[in-house]
């Protein structure tokens, strides 16, 4: 299984029922695909809908209703559009249940760097700072380290995203919990070792007795 | 009553050096044939207040394109890779600023508050230089509103006395835009009858509007 | 004619044609009955309407539509329904052109007060705060005095609306101005001397040559 | 989807004590099936958040009148005498706020702002031990969030997601309140099927609305 799959398969358990969940571009928006048949969740796209759907049948496209990356989306019965400023005081405003972002960056006091790379890559952070300031459960999807170098760290070296301990970071080799204590290691990939988690990882992980594997069906 | 203008008649309206607040997302919900009218005229210097600068060829990619534009106000830059060559050039300056705060920023111009205090950008590079105020000891971040000398706007249709309704993820900035410049254009898909638009329908009163461009030839 | 005729009369022609105006209840109310027929405006209810009308026919009144004093009215075609926090950003943002409200007193800095005698009357201040210190143009229509006693004063005595002068001040005696330089008369009843309004008037008044009659028709 | 539940079982929901903020404007606009059986639950010691109390015998006006309310945050209270002898006598506390400062400080809990920067107030009681701010050398009051418990909502009609939509003047502090309870009950006038409401005519998105009344007897 990828390591993208992984991530997504796990982040999956962590969304409920009745839950109003944002989902990143790019690995984060996989999660949709991996939802168990039971959940019935709206996602909002923060452009401006809650109850977003797939993609539409060829031709029908409505060029009024794509996603926060642009792509083309429907909407679900039941649905409600919603302006910029509806859609981040949901937001900012600890209505949202739960967002789930890509990180390149997460540190042993749990913050998150994901929107710049000084001197190399300033997109501009979008949402992504109201996103981890405002949301209920902000959960951080990445693969555990960038060719070989650690990503989480005991401090971040690229600039924040938000002063605010982000809830859980799922990578594909295992679950971690920011905690005031520091990071807890909650489960593992089954086919990883704790020993490779810890050489894998640039923050020291405090363990409460044994780490469980993650559940990835 | 509105008098319905052509698109380069707006653009005329639209000095060199003014700062304008252009709805959309990604070039959804921006109105594109005052977008063609500005570049035809040839504009310069123009600051440009916007969620994101689109991509080349769409939306605001084309003002950035042809050289229109001198500053960007926005959340994101990062699928238009001119607007991030044009900042490296120092042709365009950038203000980057977390999604949520610009809406509330340009909504504080346009409801007559002070400012925003937001949680948001805290200890981030966007605190720098801006001032906090603590509030029952909590920290929260002064963020100033930015208004506009021109608002341009793009709806799904207005009637004659300029009531705008918006479609699906369309309405982004849109309506809050209408709120905070001196002049309000607004590009709709339709034109309708008064009557048409339902009161309740009403997303933006016509008494905000100042013209609407005419239906598309 | 009544003095409260009079003043509605003379405010009417204050009322230009495009202006979203706000009349208070009571006094202010009775302006809509005498605009001159090319005078086209929409009047905004602060309640949540924009294009009020008159009151709708017998039996056919909605519950859901009525006016800042609760009484049954209609919506003219091309109204807008408003909630109050649309309502207030135009008003607070400066989208409001002109509010007429009454008053219970008004001083040589031009500071009204209207909202509550200490210890007698307390009904809360409604909107008319957020009228005064929002609105465009802020005219304020009442009884040059009350039972003999002065209404307009060197300074109020009754707690303050806002710490903004207001832009005119029209009773059954005079028009007044209120400017930097203190209260200017500029028109009076024509059956009314300059000594008359000076005698009931409490604060000085400035007068630029002749006084010219108010305009009633 | 939801459940619709009793006016009753709303009313057991709400323990005496509870900050309420209740939709309505002089009763137009309020739930009144809720409020009644709040009435018959004999519900005591509320703090209510809302533009008035209406009068004796309609909306709030019967939760004043059953001595079900200990404390007022209202902008106006002058059609009620009742409020305002309970307010003389002491029995209810009232706290005035200027109606555009009041639904900006309900929005300001709903969206996670810090406080609300108005010139509302300034030079007036309203004043009276609140502190200032000062932006580009002008003068703002910081008026603070009001949160409540429970957001009790009048509403034309929801869906079965609890989607609702408004009328005419009976929106008013609905929308804005919904945004800022920690638990929202909305009495719709009609309950129809999901898909009824179009997304564009959402005023409040379900994902706010915890419980809908159900249908009238």
């Amino acid at each position: 299984m990828e390591a993208k799959e992984i991530i997504a398969r796990r982040v999956a358990h962590e969304v409920k029922t009745d839950m109003l969940v944002n989902l990143g571009i790019g690995l984060p928006s996989l999660v949709a695909n991996y939802l168990p048949k039971d959940v019935h969740v709206f996602f909002q796209a923060e452009n401006g809908v809650i109850g977003l759907g797939a993609r539409p049948p060829e031709g029908m496209e409505d060029p009024d209703l794509t996603d926060a990356g642009g792509g083309f989306v429907t909407a679900l019965p039941g649905a409600a559009s919603i302006d910029s400023a509806m859609s981040f005081g949901l937001i900012r405003g600890g209505h949202l249940d739960m967002t789930v972002l890509g990180g390149l960056q997460v540190d042993a006091r749990g913050y998150l760097a994901n929107w710049m790379i000084p001197g190399k890559m300033v997109p501009g952070m979008g949402g992504a700072m109201d996103l981890v300031a405002g949301a209920k459960k902000v959960v951080i999807a990445m693969v555990h380290t960038a060719k070989g170098a650690h990503k989480i760290l005991p401090e971040c070296t690229l600039p924040l995203t938000a002063q605010r301990r982000v809830s859980l970071i799922v990578t594909e080799m295992a679950v971690i919990e920011p905690t005031e204590a520091g990071l807890v290691l909650k489960e593992r990939h089954p086919d990883v070792s704790v020993d490779e988690v810890i050489a894998a990882t640039g923050a020291s992980l405090i363990m409460h007795g044994d780490v469980p594997p993650m559940q990835l069906t | 009553m509105k008098h319905a203008c052509k698109p380069e008649q707006a653009a005329e309206m639209i000095p060199d050096g003014s700062v304008v607040l252009i709805g959309g997302f990604m070039a959804v919900g921006t109105p594109e044939r005052i977008m063609d009218a500005l570049v035809a005229r040839g504009a310069r210097n123009l600051t440009v207040v916007a969620n994101d600068t689109a991509m080349p060829g769409k939306g605001i990619g084309k003002l950035i394109s042809a050289g229109a534009v001198s500053r960007v106000i926005a959340s994101h830059i990062g699928l238009n890779p001119e607007t991030q060559q044009k900042m490296i050039s120092g042709e365009i300056e950038v203000e980057l600023v977390p999604q949520g705060t610009l809406v509330e920023r340009i909504r504080a111009a346009g409801v007559g508050l002070g400012g925003v205090l937001t949680k948001t950008g805290l200890g981030t590079p966007v605190e720098d230089g801006k001032p906090t105020v603590e509030i029952n000891g909590e920290t929260f971040l002064l963020e100033t509103p930015i208004r506009g000398d021109f608002a341009l706007l793009a709806a799904r249709q207005a009637d004659y006395v300029g009531n705008l309704e918006y479609s699906l993820t369309a309405h982004n900035f849109n309506p809050i835009m209408a709120l905070a410049a001196e002049t309000v254009i607004a590009e709709p898909q339709l034109i309708v009858p008064v009557g048409v638009i339902s009161p309740d329908s009403v997303k933006t009163p016509g008494v905000l509007v100042d013209h609407l461009i005419e239906r598309a030839a």
